[in-house]
């Protein structure tokens, strides 16, 4: 069988390297036994094991979107400090693993010098939250269905808030999360506030790129509200645009009907998401703002609404609540007024059942 | 009559709560015929099988409704229930009756019925239960005579229901009664010529505490509520708290938004009213010491209704708060603007919920002319599926022509 | 124009008679000036007026169906001790009103030797609450539709449950209902606790009598779930069996497709709907038993689980505390296992938006 | 780079945040080509627009995925990004990583990509950002020397990912990272060669708190819990009462039961774990004096999902309770039945979520092996539109016979 390709040289199918492999010791000892930990500052925690020994994690803020020149500066702190060891959390930030708590200090100074932060914790013990990452999208970067762009917003965000990543002094968990468009890969749909590019305006058909690119009847299934008809004499097809509600799933099945319109795409926002189910149960995001204008590069007036979401929470949430729990206490109406929104007839689901979120009861407050 | 006659009805004369198969048995001491009804309902429960057959159409002159049609599979041998309709006749608002009126009923359906009735039907009729189709006109002429008018039934306005509200009730934010006699009164023509998609149901309950169970059976509900603070009377409360009124467990620790506080010390309750939502609990428990406020009027939700086809449905909050005050000129715009909007769009059986879940609340709230509010919804959608206009837009751009042009450019 | 018939004479469009000609002059003086009420024992209440004035009602029980000649005997007892008042409440009890304390208990005495019971009043001020009685529906008497019959459920569970109207023993509201089918005449889906006649087999048709009596397109039209379709040549209906979830709206349009299955149609159960929003918002009724047998002629089964779930309410809710808001406190899966009902398949929502009942939370008890 | 070329993107390189602007600069200097994803990039802030096009299918060799395809309408002003593909890795459980593996992925990316990275995808991965279609294969080859292999992407399972877990936290109920790991390799072939009707995602959080967002985001989520009752150190639950924790209001009053009590006086906290659902609130603010029972495992909940078709959705609760141990065979058995179903039963691009809406529960749960459980619902249906099946039932009687032999009968 000479003849056959020498197929067992191709290594495929390896999976990725083994966890343990990448642990430092201290955590390859002591896995499964940790017994408490403490938030020793904004961004250090300590993680005490059942036989005493500790791991320092420090924790520091990047943009996701990182240069391997970046990463190989961030590779020599970890040698410098960590003897190697580092992570990244669920939310894109870096945590330094260091055993000796001496080093803490001197790391930090470099990993800022650099132009990282140090923070994104949040203790409960105490009831002092700070602020983590943006989870995010591609954009404009690399997508090509986005509404608007990912990461020039959220940087223009993070500017914004940033000492409450580096004070923790929220008083509940905060997680923002940003998808450019409703396919929502940044899973804004269960965040405390969510950014999410929206369309307004329905897909223009070019009847030429869908006959060469497109099948027809897997494009027309693809839109929820059945607003695509087919046109089969002209192998192409007809989108009702009284019925569209510009979800941009079309497009995604079919390259022929881009939905894209500079002054009238935008960013709707969703708040009171929440994913663990700590106190009260997780839950998704609503919409509160439909439409902001899509406003590069540093997205003003979407930045001045989160801000007054962010702020007129803090002024008022007590200890460890959350802007779901908040609202859940003082009421939708409340909310709007609290954070000056105007209540948009579009914020009221009239999709599939909207008996769902329609009030039935009287009770609210004036 | 015998029980071994009605062996499975007899064993329904039993026990302490007043038997309808006396009720039966009794009429049927003075009207024979009505012996072939326990015949029929025996065999119903041996057979565990109803023996109606889907009605026809019967009705008295000029009107569409107010008429069941019944028929029986067991005409031969209960001759006596062959025909069996039954009339719905309008009841006072209230239920309130003279024993003078309530005997004309009796006397007339004595004559043309079968002397049984239901006091009353679900929706709020007097039910007269069973006569013929000969008998359906006579009986109609004297009960107009009587002062009584047939209720409503088919695709048409039904009659109109009301809690006992300011007759009889402390807690009554709105003249319930005067109000359900002012739509009975204004909507008679659709009530009695049915020519709408399907029934619509108008309940009024005087406060939030919906004595009428307005939410769930009406397509237009009416409840009363108040806009500005609760009423304390401080010496009250203490006097309750003497009494033995446990105000912290009982009433305080009850509110829904924890907007009370109860001063054990000085026996005094504090309610924070920009955080109360009228749920009427305090009030309820504590009627002599606190009461609705004065600024008073009603909140109106639409769309109750039984669950065939979509499953069932609580009326929905669509105005937060209207003045109710005679001639009730706001509610009955906003009616006629749903009646409107509603017999245009709505398709064959299709009640108000259903039209408005299809075409949507911007349409609708739009078409009454009715602002958006947050009370309206428990909460903002979860789906960023919604329709803008053209109003709401600027001028659209082809992304195609600026991707063409980008890639020609160089 | 003599020709014309005499119209003017015909009196139509009248409408009922003006409720003011019916009030005792007590009410008619004190009209929406009612200024507080008390529960003397059960059944008897007094409305005080902001002049002092009273009026006393003395509520009574009745199976509904009531004969020409029971109302004779009631008018005589209003004549004699209410100068002729009376009224009706919303829940179909009798309400004898009066002005004289001192002939309460004559007319009391005289209504229960009559045989109706005296009671289903509440009482929120000492917390204590009667049973009322239960809001029914047609059945057997009068109905083409009804899967059970109404009035006999209604007479087994009244007789159960007889001493909670009698006296004022229950934490707190309970309201029962009955429908026999599901269309729901007695809206019964917003009651503590609700009984409701459901079939389980599909609509056998018969092509003749659809032919002769049915219109196909709106009885098409009419089934939820698009099970009927249309036999155009033999112009009837053809049911798909496994698409119908037997809720007998076909029949309803069509009287060709009865349901009708003497062993298996019967009862569901639902709890937990409340319509006022004292304390909790109102809100609908849960399918908690999809099925009990259809036993007359005292259906045992259902008057059992009935008792069954009244009395583990009872025995442990907090005064005011309805079955809705026990279940709230307690959780869905304590009250099965508090009744000993058995959890079916069938109970799980899986109509139109199943996503809406699913437990999206960890938050559960064991 | 002056910031004149690039006015938009120049305002983000200000601020205190890092920026990505800046990393794409650094890159550039190095690899000049990069230079063109600015330009592109400037041109899309100017026109507020896309330029990325459609991606057709690209891959490696016996690979359907784990390669996004993508090409640039710029592809004649901007020709470094004409062909600009992203490689997804398959980052290692819980994002651990060795200077020296991390220095390795560099190396690989500087000779074969673009040099830029996102770290990491929205579902776990490592993102290398841009590269040519010639670049791809040479580019897996060397990572998986280094030991890496790429991730998922179309119509297949998708990168499992797992909360830190026993790795770095004293919460965790089950072994996240090793289970993730388990996961990956027993299903490389679903990662890597899409079979299946549409997309499929893992996620395995060790507690309640669900740090790696599992219920949102994925088909199957794992999360770790326990059923026996919380351990409590008295000791400790004083030192943080005297440190000025008010566990009144902050603990016991946030608890969502109300099952514990504070003792002032002795300083004691009571649970009443009958009542408690496992939450994580009192375990979360007093980490040092609470910690889960000792009968752990994992809540199983599917379906969750990003909106597009029907709304977002929250994973369900399907398996209330299940053992997770090395070699977690009831999870991967239970995971194994599911795959079976959908693939069987799924349509093109229908999530588990919305088959099993399709479907129906009673069906899905019966296939998979699954008894229903109230732990299952967040409350009963509230309509009484249900299925039987044939053993459920008595054989069936024909109304029609009964009623036509009582109308004959007499
Ligand atoms: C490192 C990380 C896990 C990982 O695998 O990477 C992590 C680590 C910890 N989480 Fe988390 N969580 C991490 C993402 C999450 C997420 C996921 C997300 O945001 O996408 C959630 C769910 C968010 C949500 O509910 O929307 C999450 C909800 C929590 C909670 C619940 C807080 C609440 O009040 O709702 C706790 C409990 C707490 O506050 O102590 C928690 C607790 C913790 C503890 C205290 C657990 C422990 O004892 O080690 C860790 C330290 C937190 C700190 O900063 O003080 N972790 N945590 C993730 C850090 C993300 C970041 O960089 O910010
Ligand atoms: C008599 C009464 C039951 C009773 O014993 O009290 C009744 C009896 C019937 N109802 Fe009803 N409904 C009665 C109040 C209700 C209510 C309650 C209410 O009005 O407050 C409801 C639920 C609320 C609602 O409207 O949704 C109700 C929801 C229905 C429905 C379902 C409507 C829907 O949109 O889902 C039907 C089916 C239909 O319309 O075809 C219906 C149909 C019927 C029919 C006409 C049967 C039919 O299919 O054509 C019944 C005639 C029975 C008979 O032989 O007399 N009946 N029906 C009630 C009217 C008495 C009265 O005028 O006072
Ligand atoms: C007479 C009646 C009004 C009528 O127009 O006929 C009425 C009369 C009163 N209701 Fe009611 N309610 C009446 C049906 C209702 C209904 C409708 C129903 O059951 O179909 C409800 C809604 C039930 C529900 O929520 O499912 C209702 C929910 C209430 C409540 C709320 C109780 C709660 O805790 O949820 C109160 C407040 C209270 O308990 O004091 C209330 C309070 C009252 C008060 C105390 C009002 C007052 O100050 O006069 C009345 C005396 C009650 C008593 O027996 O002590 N009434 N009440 C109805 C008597 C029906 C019966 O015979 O039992
Ligand atoms: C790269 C990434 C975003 C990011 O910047 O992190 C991403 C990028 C894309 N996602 Fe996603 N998704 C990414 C995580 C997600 C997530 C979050 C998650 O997995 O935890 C979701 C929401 C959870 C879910 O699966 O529902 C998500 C929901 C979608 C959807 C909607 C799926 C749905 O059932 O509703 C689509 C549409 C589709 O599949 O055609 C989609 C499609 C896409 C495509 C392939 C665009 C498309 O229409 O074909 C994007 C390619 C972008 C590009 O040019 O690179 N992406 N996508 C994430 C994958 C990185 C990684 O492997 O680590
Ligand atoms: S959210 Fe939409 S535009 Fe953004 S990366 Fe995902 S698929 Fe692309
Ligand atoms: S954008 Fe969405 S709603 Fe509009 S046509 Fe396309 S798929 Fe349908
Ligand atoms: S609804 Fe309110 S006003 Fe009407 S009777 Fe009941 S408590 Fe009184
Ligand atoms: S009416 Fe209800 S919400 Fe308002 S204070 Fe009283 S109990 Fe609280
Ligand atoms: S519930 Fe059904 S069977 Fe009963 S009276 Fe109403 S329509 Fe008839
Ligand atoms: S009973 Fe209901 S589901 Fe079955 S065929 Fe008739 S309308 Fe359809
Ligand atoms: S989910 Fe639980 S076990 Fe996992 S990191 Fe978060 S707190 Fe720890
Ligand atoms: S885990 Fe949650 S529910 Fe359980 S006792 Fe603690 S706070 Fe209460």
């Amino acid at each position: 069988m000479a003849s056959e390709p020498v197929e067992e040289e191709y290594i495929s199918d390896i999976g990725p390297p083994y966890f343990k492999d990448m642990l430092p010791p201290v955590i390859k000892n002591n896995y499964g036994k940790w017994k408490y930990h403490e938030v020793l500052k904004p961004g250090v925690l300590v993680h005490v094991a059942e036989n005493g020994e500790k791991i320092y994690s420090v924790r520091v803020g990047q943009p996701r979107l990182l240069s391997i020149y970046t990463i190989r500066e961030i590779c020599d702190i970890a040698d410098k400090y960590c003897d190697g060891y580092l992570r990244f959390t669920t939310r894109n930030n870096i945590e330094f693993l260091l055993t000796d708590e001496s080093k803490i200090d001197p790391l930090i100074e470099e990993i800022e010098k650099l132009g990282f932060p140090v923070g994104g914790t949040w203790d409960a013990p105490s009831g002092k939250y700070g602020l983590s990452n943006i989870v995010h999208t591609q954009g404009w970067i690399h997508c090509h269905t986005p509404a608007i762009d990912a990461s020039g917003p959220v940087k223009a965000i993070m500017d914004a808030l940033f000492d409450h990543f580096k004070d923790m002094d929220l008083p509940g968990l905060c997680r923002i999360s940003l998808a450019c468009c409703l396919n929502m890969c940044g899973a804004v749909h269960a965040s405390d506030i969510s950014l999410v590019g929206v369309h307004r305006t329905p897909p223009i058909v070019d009847d030429d790129v869908v006959r060469r690119t497109c099948e027809i009847p897997s494009t027309v299934a693809s839109c929820p509200t059945g607003a695509i008809r087919p046109d089969m004499k002209k192998k192409t097809v007809i989108v009702n645009e009284e019925r569209c509600m510009y979800c941009g799933n079309c497009y995604t099945m079919c390259p022929g009907m881009p939905l894209f319109d500079p002054e009238n795409g935008g960013v709707a926002i969703l708040v009171g998401g929440k994913l663990s189910d700590a106190r009260s149960p997780a839950r998704l995001s609503k919409v509160v703002v439909p439409w902001l204008p899509n406003n590069p590069p540093r997205w003003s007036e979407v930045v001045d609404v989160i801000k007054r979401i962010l702020e007129a929470w803090a002024a008022e949430a007590k200890p460890h609540e959350r802007i779901a729990e908040w609202i859940d206490r003082i009421g939708w109406e409340k909310f709007f007024e609290r954070t000056g929104i105007e209540f948009r007839v579009q914020v009221i689901d009239d999709f599939k059942l909207p008996r769902l979120t329609f009030r039935t009861t009287t009770q609210f407050k004036w | 009559m015998s029980d071994e006659e009605f062996p499975l009805l007899s064993e329904l004369k039993k026990g302490p709560w007043p038997s309808f198969v006396k009720e039966i048995e009794k009429t049927a001491e003075h009207k024979p015929e009505m012996k072939d009804l326990l015949k029929q309902l025996e065999r119903s429960y041996e057979d565990k099988i109803t023996y109606w057959k889907h009605g026809g159409i019967v009705s008295v002159k000029g009107y569409g409704g107010g008429v069941i049609g019944r028929y029986s599979f067991l005409a031969k041998e209960c001759p006596g229930v062959a025909e069996f309709h039954t009339m719905r006749v309008n009841q006072p608002a209230g239920y309130f009756y003279t024993t003078e009126a309530l005997r004309k009923i009796c006397d007339i359906w004595e004559e043309y019925g079968s002397g049984l009735t239901n006091m009353h039907g679900s929706t709020g009729d007097i039910i007269l239960l069973g006569t013929t189709t000969h008998n359906l006109q006579p009986c109609f002429n004297e009960l107009a005579k009587a002062g009584f008018d047939l209720g409503g039934s088919g695709s048409a306005l039904r009659t109109p229901n009301a809690c006992v509200g300011p007759a009889r009730c402390e807690f009554a934010c709105i003249d319930t009664l005067e109000l359900c006699y002012d739509l009975t009164m204004s909507y008679q023509d659709e009530l009695h010529r049915p020519m709408w998609p399907y029934k619509f149901k108008f309940k009024i309950s005087g406060c939030p505490n919906d004595c009428v169970a307005s939410k769930a059976r009406a397509d237009f509900s009416i409840i009363g509520t108040w806009k500005d603070s609760i009423k304390i009377d401080q010496e009250e409360v203490k006097k309750y708290a003497e009494q033995g009124v446990d105000i912290k467990a009982r009433v305080v620790n009850n509110c829904p938004t924890k907007c009370m506080e109860w001063d054990e010390e000085k026996k005094e309750l504090r309610i924070d009213d920009s955080n109360c939502v009228r749920c009427m609990h305090c009030i309820n428990v504590l009627p002599k010491a606190l009461r609705p406020g004065d600024e008073r009027g009603a909140i109106i939700l639409m769309g109750g209704k039984a669950p065939i086809l979509e499953g069932p449905v609580m009326s929905w909050v669509v105005v937060p708060f209207i003045k109710v005050e005679p001639p009730f000129e706001e509610i009955k715009e906003l009616a006629e603007n749903v009646f409107e909007f509603w017999d245009e769009n709505g398709k064959f059986r299709e009640r108000l919920s259903e039209l408005i879940e299809r075409v949507g609340m911007m349409r609708f709230l739009e078409a009454v002319g009715i602002e958006p509010d947050p009370r309206q919804i428990k909460e903002p959608r979860t789906n960023p599926f919604y329709f803008w206009k053209e109003e709401d837009l600027k001028p659209r751009t082809d992304p195609w022509e600026i991707w063409r042009k980008a890639e020609k450019e160089m």
